[in-house]
């Protein structure tokens, strides 16, 4: 037996293993920094791994293989311009998570209790949350590049297990956040199940568990492609349900509802783009030569998760599940990009995965600001008359609505062109047109938020806009002028985008 | 014997944990529920390796039990959270988010 | 070309009835240590399937690590929620259950089905070849070589199951525990003799000298925390009053 | 053709004087009236000094035009704004501009004690400067500026006094029925330009040799329509009567003497058309037949001065309706009755106006009586127009009327016999109600409300009544004389222009007989009826189902509200309502659909997991059976 | 720098001036727009000087790329038609601002906002007609509605928010349709030659398209040109919106913005889809009959001076697709020049409809009544005004009516006549508001209303003077529109129907 040393090509594995690393020193500071070190300290090295792994990326955008770690990942421009989105979300989530307000003191102590109350007078900290995100986004880092299927599923749990976590852990409503930390479990080990059942077919299948090896058994494949299929149907259950894509969907609403807000923004944000990440990857690589089998079947999810998530968002009355049901729909605009399988397609999904993460951080962000006494107010017929309250917060939260809506001049509007034009472009004219409805669908309830923070007049009940602190006050600057400078001036990252995109095989 | 039929009993197992995670309200059992499925999806995946003549379906199974075992951590941990808030395991009670 | 050989037949028709009889039981018995034990049965099936199957590792690992420890786990939460938790398995959610028929006969019967369909173009190979240097060896090559860096990126996993269930059960201090000095200068702070000394055991000081009987404290009240928990859960207490002591003198005195 | 550059300030005084009054505003207070009444002489002047250069011109270069400027260019629609002078229009101004000013003068005097007066003569420049424009205009669609501006100072001068709601809803009536008629001419121009490609009188009056008859009839019929809308004739004559509602010298001015003989003008000018065009003249002269009884018999209902004055407009007009209709032969008398009716129909509503100027603005006939003492000069100038309108030889209406009532035997066979006895039969009844209206109002015995205080008017309005009364004199004479205005005239109608018909029915001096034995008749029953009798101050109300009809217009008002105004206020009314409840419930509904989907929709999120977890599973099961569908 | 860029700039230039005034020096910030716009006004009278009228290609042309994966560019360029209309705009708005020097007052915000929003909307006005670039176009035409969408929920009467959103959704709706419709196009130019959203390129892509495909893209773009330029019954927006909007943004609304529909059909359903737009024009003409008998039956049942107004347009708007619709140079000459005298009629009908408001505080026809002797002056300028909007004679909007008439007559004499008896409707919805508001006894409580003020009078005196001299001598318009629309014609493979009589017999 010989046994081949593994070379990995650490170059290329460094924004993860960067993350990785500074998620271990993460766990060292809680266990031996004095706890009031912890909190500033936790967020310095977070920042700073983030900021180095974001750097590490945009050394080695040339490079690319697929052998950085023995077939397990590659690299290539896809690969660099999501794990670079993924990681400026992340810098920006680490803002919004730094402002402790939104994360309960002491997880561990029943709601309501003298425990409780204690630690909240004691100004206690779960200074764990950085630790964990840097682990969530190292899955992230990882998932949208890897291209065998263990390494899929390992990045799948590395991205989900701490978002799990993290859910549970607001500071208020805590029955809420816990319920929504054990429904995204729960529901999200089940998805996973079916997502290595699926793996177990597509092995099963090709007899390889590497994208490349499925895709060169799909071509010359004999025998028939019910083992394929199964396999691409299982595995697809996964990972829709991670984009949140009807009828996978049903989690998002309640989990982004009881998740602490930032967690919500990071999750809403950072988890689509590296879902989608490696669903483009799977689909583009594996399983193109098999896309009038798939195909039909996610054009069918794509217009239904449209118009499921518009035509309920209408309904919502808690801005949270609100924005939820947006992103459901977005889901399906994304979908959209999957199904247009070429390159366009693919462009077109990396800018509007880029366009829509940031903008849905500024718009989660906006919602931290948004408190009474009790905390954030997130029943929508409190934020009436927000904009005479405060019209820059007002305005800004409205800029983002513009854009989910993909109003001309906002990043969304490009997104939505560039997405559209590409699923048209391969042949999907229902795909357009119920994107088009969808849109519309979905312009009333954006439009309907604008109306009660602009034209109607505000209650007096307490609700207010605090100060954002300084992170937050910049992640939201941050969102906004890049929803705006992609809206009008979207060329540089658009060809940046074109010219950089491909997926190695 | 056809190794097939190994598969027709994961396929069996697997609707079986997938039924129970529907049916079943203690948060605990749902979890073993979904313990049941990863089982009969490595079962699948050790049959598979034995049809293929490969050893990576076993190396997946290997991996899926070390993540299975990391969810388990997770997964009770949170659900005895829950149960601390609440005194109930059931995942009914936990229906305050909703519509 | 691989052939099945009759002692494994054998064994799959016995022990593949079995799991499948375990794991529908444990869909419907009523209490979850019982679903955790039939639970663990099926594994255990499993696992034989698995050595069967020419993966000794997986089978070794699946009863060690999975029944081993995992259900162990299980069953330890059981313990801690409660063991005599049981489902009533009526159905709460309108409309779930026949849902769930339908879906359970949908589900398994295209499974089966699928399956039976199911060509590869190729019959079973074996893993004669593959496990020609031991099975164990084959993985190690595997795990280390090919799939090194998953291997490794698991261990971001464990980190983060480890350190999600401190942050869920890990309580902090939020005030340093009071020492026994304190504790004993507190209780004589507090203006009254009565709870001056160490509380009592049940029955001592008192008229009547039993476990659900309170014990008097000095000045002759009952302290009815000095009767055991679980006899308050029953609701085992007997009234003090009949064993109270008269007359007290309350007061205290500076000793000079 | 001659050109000139001098036809412009015809239009341009009025217009001018118009516009100074009414942007100057209250400044103006002090001597509006007389700035526009010099603004009307001197129009007049021109018109006098054009009619002098065009006498001193051969006939063939008579006609003299002027192009301003290229008012509509669009591809092959080619409108100039161009003004032609001829013949035929230098009759037109010569009335205009000088009735007009006559009407100046006398509304000096007759608002002088209204505060708005000067608001008043901008509208009559206005009105000047739009009749105009209309005879002078060159093509069709400057015609219809000068027609719909005509419109636009009849719908001013009408609601003159709009404090009256009923005063305003008159002259809201007139301009709606007008633009009915409107449209006919718009309708007339389309069809010209589509047909023929040009809507100028020379291009189509050319084109038309070529032109199908059907084209040319259907240009024709819409031409009738826009007459009998301008000129009141049946079936538009229904806001005639409440036109009445503005200030008198304006119904002598615009509602007698001019804006409603613009519709005879039409039709004149548009000889070439209707010439080529049998069916169209036909139906002009049963317009003009039917126009012309109706008119009469609504006179002889009305106690209300002016009304029956207006009604006998009309029936007037249908007479000249009747002789444009008559083709070739009766073009110049239609002109010719329309020039002398302009002289005796303004002069007697001049001088209705001055008797109501007397008494106190009271227009109930029933409360005048024996008003010859009082007011001489009146009762002289109206009867004088009273003896021209009713045929009595040699005044001005004998001449004129005689010759139509003549043309109309002559047309010939049965056609003939029925016109020429419907305008025998109007001259008899026009001979009894102006009768009626002259004995109700100056020889019976008085009957007035005890604050009434007869008196003359002033000298600047009896002095144009007088003049007008020469008019209604002499012009008739004049014009008839050797066939003078027909010879005049003649270059525009082209060379079969004055050529009578060769066959005579009744010899002219028979026909002269009947219409004197007529009109006595006429005359005999008003004087037995009401000069002999007993006359009451208030309307008998106990009268025949005839007379009833008669006063209620024929029942006109109640026809249109029948037919068209309550259909149209329900239909309104439906359209109003549908559009809220069907069109915009529509998209109401659209929106409820949505937002009940979404409602039930949301209901699939219920709270619980399993549920959830059923949802995914349910997606499997749907992905898996479309595999066992696919594969099979 | 282009002359026409730079046009669209100013007022953008202007906002940012009138931004940095402080909030409460009032007059100076009207001042300051006031000024803006005028300058604006005569910028482009000195452009209308430098326009050559006989080329028909676009001139005042620049192009720059602003997203070149798209092939989208910053193309602007003038024809007579899109001048006119440009014209059209800025002289407006300068007489808007001083006619509604108050309007900004009672609104939820400041009259900074109000200015702003005015001036950023002058841009986009320019911008719309100017772009020879269809997504540029679209950006514009979708931009456009923010602005009007705040100026009608922020400044307007009565149900304004109500009115607001069913403005913005109904023209969202219709601008998402004509999206996939310029997403189909794009599609189809980048796979023939190219992709390019030149207008003058993309004209050439019929060749390539089905019919089908043809008939589709072209109701995308119809339908939201339909909508803006209220067709039946797509019409129910306009009531609403013009009667909460301020008379100034109304005037903006009805004026310009709805001319952006009329705009649109000839500039791009036309010219882009010439085989489509035959095969619907009967039933475009139908609707079109139907908007004007409609709009006018509609007008005389209103009893809300400002939905009287807007109802009057619908009728108008009729008018002008009629004669778009027509194919004939008459028709399309006429049509744009109705666009121009709409302008002017209806913002003369609408500022004066706002001063009787203001001054009386309602807007229901009956609550006025013998104003012609309290506020003569104002009495006046309605008259006028209304007499120009039922096309009388020797007032701009009859050579324009009649120019359509004509034009549709020779090809479709039925509509055309139909669309005739329009007229007899109009002088019935003008002259019963003008009887029941002007004349008539001097209804109590309005006995002392005030007049015109000076202010009010230079304001609408210009708007008077323009209806009246183009009614006279419309041709220095004519001459700039007549090549735009014998060009259009002939492009289209049309000619005029030649006299069916005439010499040739």
């Amino acid at each position: 037996m010989v046994f081949t040393t593994p070379v990995l090509n650490y170059a290329q594995l460094s924004p993860i293993l960067i993350v990785l690393a500074g998620a271990v020193i993460g766990v060292l500071i809680e266990a031996f920094a004095p706890r009031n070190a912890r909190h500033n300290s936790q967020m310095f090295i977070s920042l700073l791994s983030l900021v180095s792994a974001f750097a590490a990326t945009v050394s080695i955008r040339k490079q690319a293989g697929v052998d950085a770690a023995m077939n397990s990942v590659a690299f290539d421009g896809a690969a660099f311009l999501i794990q670079a989105t993924i990681l400026i979300i992340a810098v920006l989530a680490v803002f919004l998570i730094a402002d402790q307000e939104n994360f309960t003191a002491l997880a561990a102590a029943i709601p309501g209790s003298q425990e409780e109350r204690e630690s909240l007078q004691k100004d206690l900290r779960v200074t764990e949350v950085y630790p964990l995100t840097l682990f969530a986004v190292a899955g992230m880092l990882l998932f949208p590049i890897a291209t065998d299927l263990i390494t899929l599923f390992v990045a799948l749990e590395v991205l989900s297990l701490p978002l799990y976590l993290m859910a549970g852990l607001s500071r208020r409503r805590r029955l809420m956040s816990q319920e929504a930390a054990l429904k995204y479990f729960l529901l999200g080990a089940f998805s996973s199940a079916f997502f290595l059942f699926g793996i177990a077919y597509l092995y099963g299948y090709s007899g390889t568990i590497t994208l490349s090896g499925i895709q060169q058994s799909i071509v010359g494949g004999s025998g028939n492609d019910v083992f394929l299929l199964l396999g691409i149907a299982f595995l697809s259950v996964g990972l829709l349900f991670k984009v949140g894509a009807v009828p996978f969907h049903a989690w998002s609403p309640d989990v982004y509802q009881g998740a602490p807000t930032a967690i919500t923004g990071f999750m809403a944000a950072a988890t689509k783009v590296a879902a989608f990440g490696a669903i483009l990857r799977i689909f583009y690589v594996a399983f193109a030569n098999a896309e009038w089998q798939w195909r039909p079947a996610l054009v069918i999810v794509a217009i239904i998760t449209m118009l499921f998530g518009s035509v309920v968002a209408i309904t919502q009355r808690d801005v949270k599940r609100m924005l939820a049901y947006s992103s459901i729909a977005h889901a399906g605009f994304l979908l959209a990009g999957v199904i247009a399988l070429n390159k366009s397609g693919l462009d077109a999904s990396i800018f509007y995965l880029f366009a829509y993460g940031i903008a849905t951080l500024g718009a989660f962000a906006i919602v931290t600001l948004i408190r009474d006494a009790a905390g954030e107010v997130t029943d929508l017929n409190r934020w009436s008359g927000l904009g005479k309250r405060s019209p820059l917060t007002a305005s800004v939260f409205a800029l983002f609505l513009l854009t989910f809506a993909g109003i001309p001049l906002t990043s969304g509007f490009i997104g939505k062109f560039s997405i559209f034009s590409a699923a048209y472009q391969s042949g999907s004219t229902a795909i357009l047109i119920t994107g088009v409805l969808s849109s519309a669908i979905a312009a009333f309830f954006y439009i309907r938020v604008i109306v009660l923070m602009f034209f109607k007049d505000p209650v007096e009940d307490g609700t207010s806009v605090v100060l954002p602190s300084a992170l937050t006050a910049i992640a939201i600057a941050i969102a906004a002028v890049v929803t705006i400078v992609l809206g009008i001036f979207p060329a540089p990252l658009l060809s940046f985008i074109e010219s950089t995109a491909f997926f190695i095989r | 014997m056809n190794p097939y039929n190994y598969l027709y009993v994961a396929g069996l197992l697997f609707t079986i944990g997938a039924i129970g995670v529907v049916v079943r309200r203690n948060a605990i059992v749902v979890f073993m529920c979904i313990e049941l499925m990863l089982n009969a999806a490595n079962l699948t995946l050790v049959t598979f390796a034995r049809i293929n003549g490969t050893l990576e379906g076993q190396v997946t199974a290997f991996f899926t039990m070390v993540v299975a075992a990391c969810e388990v951590v997770v997964g009770l941990a949170i659900i005895v959270t829950i149960y601390r808030s609440r005194r109930s395991a059931s995942i009914d009670d936990a229906s305050l988010l909703k519509r | 070309m691989l052939t099945i050989q009759t002692p494994e037949t054998i064994l799959f028709w016995v022990l593949a009835p079995l799991s499948v009889l375990a794991a529908l039981g444990m869909l419907l018995v009523k209490k979850a240590v019982h679903s955790a034990l039939l639970l663990a049965f099926v594994m255990i099936t499993l696992a034989i399937f698995y050595i069967a199957q020419d993966a000794l590792f997986l089978g070794i690992v699946q009863i060690v690590v999975y029944t081993g420890a995992v259900m162990m786990l299980f069953l330890f939460i059981l313990m801690l929620v409660g063991v005599d938790a049981s489902d009533s398995l009526t159905e709460t959610i309108r409309g779930l259950r026949p849902i769930a028929i339908t879906a359970a006969i949908g589900f398994g019967g295209l499974m089966i089905s699928l399956i039976a369909r199911a060509k590869l173009g190729h019959g079973a190979f074996g893993l004669a070849e593959a496990n020609k240097d031991g099975n164990v060896q084959g993985l190690a090559k595997l795990l280390f070589s090919d799939y090194v860096f998953p291997f490794e990126v698991i261990s971001a996993l464990l980190i983060t199951a480890a350190l999600g269930a401190m942050v869920l059960a890990h309580h902090q201090r939020t005030s340093a525990k009071p020492t026994q000095r304190e504790q004993s200068i507190a209780r004589f702070r507090q203006g009254t003799l009565g709870t001056a000394a160490g509380l009592p055991s049940p029955g001592v000081f008192a008229r009547h000298n039993a476990v659900d009987v309170p014990a008097l404290l000095p000045d002759g009240t009952p302290a009815p925390n000095s009767i055991s928990a679980t006899l308050k859960a029953r609701g085992d207490i007997l009234e003090t009053s009949q064993f109270e002591l008269g007359e007290v003198d309350k007061t205290v005195k500076e000793e000079k | 053709m001659v050109t000139s550059n001098s036809l412009v300030y015809l239009i341009a005084l009025p217009l001018l004087g118009a516009t100074i009054l009414l942007l100057a505003g209250r400044r103006a207070d002090k001597w509006g009236h007389i700035l526009a009444t010099l603004m009307s002489a001197s129009s007049f002047a021109v018109g006098l000094y054009q009619l002098s250069a065009m006498l001193g011109r051969s006939t063939e270069e008579r006609a003299i035009s002027q192009k301003l400027f290229s008012w509509i260019n669009v591809a092959s629609f080619q409108v100039d704004a161009g003004l032609l002078l001829d013949q035929l229009s230098i009759c037109f101004v010569l009335l205009i501009t000088g009735v007009g000013t006559l009407i100046h003068v006398y509304s000096i005097s007759y608002m002088a004690h209204d505060e708005n007066r000067r608001r008043f003569f901008a509208y009559l420049n206005l009105f000047v400067a739009a009749m105009l424009l209309l005879v002078l205009g060159d093509s069709y669609l400057n015609l219809y500026v000068g027609w719909e501006g005509v419109g636009l100072a009849s719908y001013l001068l009408i609601g003159f006094w709009n404090q009256k709601p009923a005063y305003a809803t008159a002259s809201k009536k007139a301009f709606v029925m007008n633009r009915i008629g409107d449209m006919g001419l718009s309708f007339a121009i389309m069809i010209a330009f589509a047909t023929l490609g040009t809507v100028s009188f020379v291009g189509v009056k050319e084109a038309s040799h070529n032109a199908s008859q059907t084209a040319l009839t259907a240009i024709g019929i819409m031409l009738l329509v826009a007459a009998t809308g301008k000129s009141a004739q049946f079936p538009l004559q229904a806001w005639l009567g409440d036109a009445m509602a503005g200030p008198t010298p304006v119904s002598a001015l615009i509602h007698a003497a001019t804006m409603v003989t613009a519709g005879v003008y039409l039709i004149v000018r548009s000889n070439f058309i209707f010439d080529a065009a049998p069916t169209a003249q036909l139906l002009v002269v049963i317009v003009g037949a039917i126009t012309l009884l109706f008119g009469a018999l609504v006179g002889t209902a009305k106690d209300d001065i002016k009304k029956a004055l207006a009604a006998s407009t009309m029936s007037q007009i249908g007479y000249m309706v009747l002789g444009a209709g008559l083709g070739p032969a009766g073009y110049a008398f239609a002109i010719m009755h329309l020039l002398t009716h302009g002289f005796f129909k303004a002069g007697m509503f001049l001088g209705a106006g001055s008797v109501m100027h007397g008494m106190n603005d009271t227009v109930d006939m029933r409360k005048y009586g024996a008003l010859r003492k009082f007011m001489p000069i009146t009762f002289v100038t109206f009867g004088l127009g009273y003896l021209a309108i009713i045929g009595v030889p040699p005044f001005a209406g004998f001449y004129s009327k005689d010759l139509i009532i003549e043309t109309a035997f002559n047309a010939g066979g049965a056609k003939g016999i029925i016109l020429g006895g419907a305008a025998l039969l109007g001259a008899a009844i026009t001979a009894f109600y102006m009768s009626r209206v002259m004995i109700l109002t100056f020889t019976s015995p008085q009957r007035w409300d005890e604050d009434a205080h007869p008196h003359e008017s002033p000298i600047l309005m009896w002095l144009p009544m007088a003049i007008l009364a020469i008019g209604s004199v002499t012009s008739g004479f004049l014009f008839a004389r050797g066939d003078a205005l027909a010879h005049w005239l003649q270059p525009v109608f082209g060379e079969h222009g004055a050529e009578h018909s060769e066959e005579h029915l009744f010899s002219p001096i028979v026909v002269s007989a009947m219409a004197l034995v007529a009109v006595a008749i006429g005359v005999a029953i008003a004087v037995i009826k009401y000069q002999l009798s007993e006359v009451a101050a208030t309307a008998p109300e106990n009268v025949s189902i005839f007379t009833r009809i008669a006063r209620k217009d024929l029942l006109q008002d109640s026809f249109n509200e029948a037919v068209f105004m309550r259909p149209g206020q329900a239909l309104t009314r439906v359209l109003v309502k549908g559009d809220d409840v069907v069109i915009d419930g529509a998209v109401r509904g659209i929106g409820r659909t949505a937002l009940g989907a979404g409602s039930a929709l949301r209901t699939s999120q219920t709270g619980f997991a399993r549920s959830y977890a059923a949802l995914i599973l349910i997606g499997a099961i749907a992905l898996i059976a479309g595999i066992w569908v696919v594969t099979q | 720098m282009n002359a026409l860029t730079l046009l669209g700039l100013l007022p953008l230039l202007g906002a940012l001036l009138v931004s940095v005034i402080p909030n409460d020096q009032v007059i100076r910030i009207k001042q300051a727009a006031l000024a803006t716009t005028l300058l604006v006004a005569l910028s482009a009278i000195l452009m209308w000087f430098n326009f050559d009228a006989a080329n028909t290609s676009y001139q005042f042309v620049q192009v720059a790329e602003w997203i070149p994966s798209f092939g989208i560019n910053y193309a602007v360029g003038v024809d007579g038609l899109s001048l006119v209309l440009i014209l059209l705009s800025v002289l407006l708005t300068p007489i808007v601002v001083l006619a509604g020097w108050n309007e900004s007052e009672g609104g939820r915000w400041s009259a900074k906002v109000f200015y702003i929003l005015i001036l950023v909307l002058e841009t986009m006005m320019i911008g719309v007609f100017a772009a020879t670039d269809v997504f540029l176009f679209y950006v514009f035409f979708e931009a456009m509605l923010i602005p009007v969408y705040f100026l009608i929920g922020g400044y307007g009467s009565g149900e304004r928010a109500a009115a607001a959103v069913k403005f913005l959704l109904y023209s969202l709706f219709g601008g998402l349709l004509m999206l996939a419709s310029i997403i189909g196009l794009f599609v189809i130019s980048s796979k023939n030659g190219g992709a390019t959203f030149d207008i003058t390129k993309l004209s050439e892509m019929h060749n390539y398209m089905s019919s089908t495909t043809q008939n589709l893209l072209f109701l995308g773009f119809f339908i939201a040109f339909a909508i803006k330029a209220p067709v039946w019954p797509l019409h129910t927006w306009l009531p609403d919106a013009a009667a909460s909007a301020t008379p100034g943004t109304s005037v903006l609304l009805l004026g310009v913005l709805d001319k952006v529909g009329t705009f649109g059909m000839i500039r791009f359903c036309l010219s882009l889809f010439p085989d489509a737009s035959k095969t619907f024009t009967p039933i475009i003409l139908v609707f079109a009959v139907i908007s004007i008998v409609y709009g006018a039956f509609l007008a005389i049942g209103a009893r809300d001076i400002k939905r009287l107004i807007a109802y009057t347009s619908i009728s108008h708007f009729g008018f002008i697709t009629m004669g778009i619709f027509a194919m004939t140079t008459q028709g399309h000459s006429g049509a744009t020049l109705y666009m121009f005298n709409h302008g002017f009629s209806t913002a003369a009908l609408f500022l004066v409809a706002g001063w009787m408001i203001s001054r009386r505080k309602s807007s229901t026809i009956a609550d006025f009544g013998g104003l012609q002797r309290v506020t003569p002056v104002m009495a006046w300028s309605f008259f006028i005004a209304g007499m120009s909007s039922l096309a009388l004679p020797g007032l701009s909007s009859f050579v324009s009516e009649f120019l359509v008439l004509v034009g549709t007559f020779t090809r479709y004499p039925v509509a055309a006549v139909i669309a005739t008896f329009g007229i007899v409707l109009a002088a019935l919805y003008i002259l019963i508001p003008v009887q029941k508001a002007l004349h008539g006894p001097t209804t109590p409580g309005n006995e002392n209303l005030a007049d015109l003020n000076l202010r009010e009078k230079i304001a609408i005196g210009p708007v008077l003077a323009v209806i009246i001299a183009l009614g006279f001598y419309p041709a220095p318009l004519l001459n700039v529109i007549n090549p735009a629309s014998a060009h259009v014609i002939e492009s289209q493979g049309f000619s005029d129907p030649l006299p069916s009589e005439g010499a040739g017999k």
